[in-house]
């Protein structure tokens, strides 16, 4: 089976293969990451089994899709909250879903026009090819286009790390990466607590329930699409990944288990 | 006549070039030593041998060291013989004439196409049109017309050691121009030839721009047998610390693993470039006692 | 002794080996002909594959706009220039830094360090040039961004200096060495010459000696500008990947060959998105290949006048 | 007068557009030494290159006119140059031995000539090293490298090569300009002993070698057959001043 | 007599362990032209060499025993090699002019020795170029490549170069063995012209031109000094075997 496709589940999905083939020592698992684009694009060329995307099929992809004859199944493996980060001496905590958007246009350029410090801000975010920027693009920047000037980093990981060097820096990941291996947020790392608009209460994404119950306003599922309703090897392990193990993994990897409607959605592909 | 102006003109001139020289050489013994301060500690014998486990942030290499090495042995495959038979071509037969000079100005202008350029040729041809999907196969034959150039070069520059006069006496007792080829001529240059196709090896086994999108994967731990590997994905140590430097999850807790892949890497083509300068040392040996 | 008692050869088999020759010859020369095959096989695909998105954004656009943003949800724009001008602003800065360090370690090793030096140096400077560019780009990132950082006091260290380090790294050995070679093969009758007129050693390098290496010199540059151009993996992980133009060499910039590595996976093949990644590839293939070219006749010049 | 061997016939040679040597008719005789002498540059080495066509492997060179052996026109196209070069043999200025051994080098001719029964080859080495003088010094160490010889017998060991394929004619290129004194005797007295058997052109710089070696001495000078004629004759009694201006050493 | 410019005592040289020269003792005098034969390889190069220390640049040489310049140890620590090599005038085998114009070829001494002044510059170049017999053919075109002369220009340039810097002495090494008659005869007579102010110490390969140019000969012979005297007693009534055998031809 050939996976390929987003780098915020690479990790995820890399772990799920890894015990997965333990399990099944004849099957076969290659996972390849790239960004969600890729994944999808990979998948529309039938060059994969299984595309991973951290943001939902574009309605242009669907048609790309159609026109190969590719029927695209979706499937949710878990729910991310996408923290937005600043460095741990930053004095600013919480902005609006607004705000965040002014800066990653470039409209607002200096901390203290959002109540910091005189401090010019730099940004850090994903290159084009990445779900995540997909996601923050369409739910956060409402469609407009980032700045130009906004650095575009191989990885999650990268980004975290330019930011904990970084005073004036801000920037987006999954909330899987903000934590060390203790479980704790990594120092020099601040999670901000966002407000869906300036009249609601901040939340953080650090707190399960906020994102399970759609309180903080920055979540979004985890896909994997497929070509077609799965069956064979596809399908024993996307049961795997969704049963109880598979479930486990994911919380480990601190995104949250799949919940209310997204498995609703899932048992359309028959699960 | 000014001549003490002269002598420290001198001496300054020379000590600007003599720091030029030692910064180079400092560069390279910080990189070596940076390397290998934090990436020995990492090196055991389950770090080359065993799979990546736990996410990729313990266990080892292996997969990675095993494509590596598949991919290059169809490098070889592939430029080598191609790359020696051009060159006698060029050394032995070609003589003045216009599409000489072309082939000439091909190989080199092919050593100077970016490595990105033949990734994305690569692809376009032998991972789609010829329908060879992601696969050692395509990564191998990428990295075959990259190294075509230098294969080339390699041997010619072999060839060229092999003084006319050897060449000359064969013709002069009567041997075809093959005969004198084959038992006057390539005898002493096949181990130039060797040099110059490790070190071109090497630089191809080191390369990530051709493999990333023609086979290389971010996880792959399967190694199955001759022949089936050639037509699947594979892991390359190149990549590997690509990821780990820039893709992982934590990069920072697997900087080890990172510093690891690194090491094996650097050692790994360092080795062969020392070898092949070793092989030329016996060499110029040889040829300066003829 | 006897009359020659000559070893004769039958027509026929005669005739059989002449043949054989032929094919031999033949054998060998598809062989060359292949070099030339792939070299024009690039060339049209990058072209074929690329020219219908040029077609369809114009070249005004491509070449002029500022934009590069494909996958807007506003406006898709392809605009080559900021990339364009990040890439030649590395390399320009790669190349402040290896001209002069590179000339300077090529004639000292050539001219001034004792053989036992050399020996050592040579070696080197060739392991040097086998380090992979992951290798160089990785400590990009974990040791030169913060080390910038600090020294320039910005927020961060992925930026066009740490790139043009990094690719001054990369492009010092083949500087090095094709400069040593043509100091090297200066006739020592030149240089004998002017040190029996009374010069020192360091007046005759400056004088002499590399005046008439100087078209071996001049290649040698610009072949390291070729391979500062086209590294893809350094630049990669070791600029930031800002696709803005930018202001300083303290920004963070992306370069021709980082977008290619960065937004190929991507995209559907034949759209345009696709397409216009094969114009910066053909773009790139024609500013390398005249950097070769430029090299090449530089260096012919330079063959013929030492001979 | 003795049987003519080589015969050459208003005979020009180009390297490109540069002619070199320019209506050159000369006869060479049969078991005879033909010495060709003249200052640098004249077109010696490109003659005798020549008449094995050696010169063949330069690109851009072409002949007019025509040489003859025994007859033949060597410029034809139906010659099998490879023939051609194993019946007249070549040795050059600068000694030039295979790295292989003593026994190989002098081995070689007959292995690329299809003949592979040992007994004959070794029969033909020992009986060439005879010819060259050099078997008694080497006899016993026939599998050592033929670089580990001295320069003399190097040229010598090269000699034996040339004769190991059965030549008529063997060409030599200033054969002991590289050597010592004594090796040049014994190169000299070789050759003495080989005119028995072969036709023997020598090129020389060294006038007192073309007088004590050859029998017909060749002039060239700029490329032109100046004088030609029988050795004693160009040395004491020149026809042309050009000639008496350069064995009296005048100029050049 | 005249007056001793060069004086050599006990003199030995050594490329590493290889002892070149042994044990020479020889006196150059002033405003005289003295010759230095022997056959190839028996040291006159490195003799040569030896008087302006180019050998220095040779690594692994060493010397024994002195050099006199004026009286002066030139071997000395003291002394300042640059300087030597001014004041000791050098001219190649081969003809070595810089890839530069003909006037920055004779001007090149001068400025490296931090003459700035155009004027005089100029004016220098001409009077050497006069010196050299060579302003005549070149001073329409001293901007043009001094690569373009022919062979014989070439050479005089290279001596017209070094008389630029005003040396006292000018040692040749085989200064016409590359030209063609011609230009080697216009270089003999310039060799006699320039004698009348400078010391020159010539080697050559050709006996004739010893004889015809040189007051003084030495035959060297394996690193040793067998003969000096004038050259009329070397050539017609010399006192040992071994230099009547080498100039008559009878070796070599
Ligand atoms: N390969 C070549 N290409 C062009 N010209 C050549 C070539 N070889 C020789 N010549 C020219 O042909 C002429 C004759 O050369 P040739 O070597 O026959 O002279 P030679 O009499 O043997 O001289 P020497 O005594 O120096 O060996 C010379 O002017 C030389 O420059
Ligand atoms: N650089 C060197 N290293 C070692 N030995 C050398 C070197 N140069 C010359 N020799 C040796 O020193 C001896 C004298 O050489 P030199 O060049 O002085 O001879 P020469 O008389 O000038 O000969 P020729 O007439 O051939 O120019 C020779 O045996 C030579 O092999
Ligand atoms: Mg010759
Ligand atoms: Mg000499």
């Amino acid at each position: 089976i050939q996976v390929k496709g987003s780098d915020t589940l690479i990790n995820l999905v890399q772990r799920l293969a890894e015990v997965y083939m333990e399990y099944h020592p004849n099957t076969a698992i290659a996972v390849t990451g790239g960004g969600s684009g890729v994944g999808i694009a990979s998948l529309i060329a039938n060059r994969v089994q299984i595309a991973d995307a951290s943001r939902p099929m574009k309605a242009k992809e669907k048609t790309a899709a159609k026109e190969n004859g590719v029927v695209p199944y979706e499937i949710v493996v878990g729910i991310d909250g996408i923290s937005v980060i600043v460095n741990g001496d930053l004095a600013v905590n919480d902005l609006t879903v607004e705000e965040i958007g002014q800066i990653f246009r470039g409209n607002v350029t200096n901390w203290k026009e959002v109540g910091g410090p005189d401090l010019m801000i730099s940004l850090y975010g994903r290159q084009a090819n990445s779900g995540t920027y997909v996601f923050f693009q369409e739910h956060v920047l409402a469609k407009k286009d980032y700045s130009q000037r906004m650095k575009r980093m191989n990885g999650n990981a990268q980004i975290v790390e330019g930011i904990i060097a970084d005073k004036s820096g801000i920037g987006y990941v999954g909330v899987g990466y903000v934590y060390d291996d203790k479980g704790n947020v990594r120092d020099g790392l601040k999670v901000l607590n966002v407000a869906p608009d300036a009249n609601s209460e901040p939340v953080t994404p650090l707190v399960a329930e906020n994102v399970k119950s759609g309180k903080y306003p920055i979540s979004r599922a985890l896909f994997q699409y497929i070509n077609g309703m799965p069956k064979g090897a596809v399908k024993d392990f996307i049961t795997f990944e969704l049963g109880p193990e598979g479930q486990k993994i994911v919380e480990e990897m601190s995104f949250y288990p799949v919940a209310g409607e997204y498995s609703e959605n899932n048992k359309k592909a028959g699960f | 006549m000014k001549i003490p102006w002269k002598k420290v003109q001198e001496k300054i001139g020379f000590m600007i070039i003599r720091l030029a020289t030692v910064l180079v050489v400092l560069i390279l013994a910080y990189i070596l030593y940076d390397i290998f301060k934090k990436g020995l500690p990492v090196i055991n014998w389950e770090f080359i041998t065993a799979k990546p486990r736990k996410g990729m942030t313990e266990g080892g290499i292996w997969p990675a060291i095993v494509g590596t090495f598949w991919v290059s042995i169809v490098t070889v495959i592939f430029s080598v013989p191609i790359g020696m038979f051009a060159a006698i071509y060029l050394n032995e037969y070609a003589n003045k004439c216009r599409i000489v000079r072309i082939i000439r100005l091909a190989i080199r202008n092919l050593s100077g196409v970016p490595s990105i350029v033949y990734g994305l040729f690569g692809f376009a041809l032998f991972t789609l049109s010829l329908n060879m999907g992601l696969s050692v196969i395509s990564s191998g034959l990428t990295l075959g017309l990259l190294t075509l150039p230098w294969t080339v070069t390699a041997s010619e520059e072999a060839l060229k050691t092999v003084p006319m006069s050897y060449r000359e006496g064969a013709l002069a007792l009567g041997a075809t121009k093959w005969q004198t080829i084959r038992t006057n001529v390539l005898p002493y240059a096949v181990p130039g030839m060797l040099t110059g196709t490790i070190l071109g090896l090497a630089r191809a086994a080191g390369e990530t721009a051709p493999i990333l999108f023609t086979g290389v994967a971010f996880f792959w731990p399967i190694l199955p047998k001759f022949p089936t590997v050639l037509f699947q994905q594979f892991m390359a140590l190149p990549y590997h610390l690509f990821i780990m430097s820039t893709q992982h999850h934590e990069i920072v807790k697997v900087r080890p693993i990172a510093y690891g892949t690194a090491l094996v890497l650097i050692v790994l083509i360092v080795a062969m470039n020392g070898l092949a300068v070793w092989i030329r040392y016996r060499l110029r040996k040889k040829y300066k006692r003829a | 002794m006897a009359k020659p008692d000559s070893i004769t050869i039958s027509i026929r088999k005669q005739a059989w080996l002449q043949l054989k020759e032929k094919l031999i010859e033949q054998f060998f020369f598809v062989h060359g002909l292949l070099a030339v095959i792939v070299l024009i096989g690039i060339f049209s695909l990058l072209f074929i594959e690329g020219f219908p998105a040029l077609r369809e954004i114009g070249l005004k656009e491509f070449f002029l706009s500022k934009h590069w943003d494909p996958t807007s949800f506003e406006r898709e724009s392809y605009g080559l220039l900021s990339m364009l001008v990040s890439t030649l602003m590395v390399t320009l800065g790669a190349m402040l830094i290896a001209v002069p360090v590179g000339i300077g370690t090529a004639a000292y090793i050539a001219e001034v360090a004792n053989p036992k030096v050399r020996e050592v140096v040579k070696p080197v400077i060739e392991i040097l040039a086998g380090i992979p560019s992951v290798v160089v780009g990785f400590l990009g990132i974990i040791v030169m961004g913060p080390l910038l950082a600090k020294l320039f006091g910005t927020s961060n260290g992925l930026n066009a200096v740490n790139g043009s380090i990094l690719l001054a790294v990369m492009s010092l050995p083949t500087i090095v060495s094709i400069s040593e070679d043509a100091i090297i093969s200066v006739p020592q009758d030149f240089k004998n010459a002017s040190l029996a007129l009374g010069a020192t050693r360091w007046q005759t390098l400056i004088h002499v000696t590399l005046p008439a290496a100087m078209s071996g010199v001049v290649a040698s540059v610009m072949l390291g500008m070729g391979r500062a151009i086209g590294e893809t993996m350094t630049v990669l992980m070791a600029t930031g990947n800002a696709p803005a133009i930018p202001g300083s060499f303290l920004d963070s910039i992306r370069t021709m060959t980082a977008t290619i590595a960065i937004e190929l996976g991507e995209t559907v093949q034949g759209s345009i998105h696709y397409r216009s990644l094969f114009v910066i590839a053909f773009v790139l293939f024609i500013m390398t290949f005249l950097v070769n070219l430029v090299s090449d006749l530089v260096l012919e010049k330079y063959q013929k006048v030492n001979r | 007068m003795s049987k003519i061997k080589i015969k050459t016939l208003d005979f020009n040679f180009y390297y490109g557009k540069f002619k070199a040597l320019t209506n050159i008719n000369m006869e060479i005789e049969t078991h005879k030494v033909t010495a060709l002498i003249g200052p640098s540059g004249c077109g010696k080495s490109t003659f005798l290159r020549s008449l094995n066509r050696m010169n063949d492997i330069i690109p851009g060179t072409h002949v007019e006119g025509q040489v003859e052996l025994d007859g033949q026109h060597i410029y034809d196209k139906k010659v099998d140059v490879v023939d051609l070069r194993r019946r007249v043999g070549m040795v050059f200025q600068k000694s030039n031995p295979f790295p292989k051994s003593i026994f190989e080098n002098v081995a070689y001719g007959l292995r690329i000539n299809g003949e592979r029964n040992h007994g004959k080859i070794a029969h033909r080495v020992e009986e060439s090293l005879i010819g060259a003088a050099l078997w008694d010094e080497v006899k016993d160490r026939l599998d050592e490298s033929a670089m580990d010889l001295s320069g003399g017998q190097q040229q010598r060991l090269c000699i034996a090569r040339a004769l190991a394929v059965k030549p008529e004619v063997i060409l030599m290129d200033e054969p002991a300009s590289a050597l010592d004194p004594i090796a040049t005797q014994k190169i000299e007295e070789l050759i003495f002993e080989l005119k028995k058997d072969y036709t023997i052109v020598i090129v020389t710089h060294n006038m007192q070698q073309a007088a004590r070696v050859s029998d017909y001495t060749a002039f060239f000078y700029l490329g032109e057959l100046i004088e030609f004629g029988e050795t004693d004759q160009i040395f004491t009694n020149p026809k042309v001043k050009k000639t008496e201006d350069y064995v009296t050493g005048r100029f050049g």
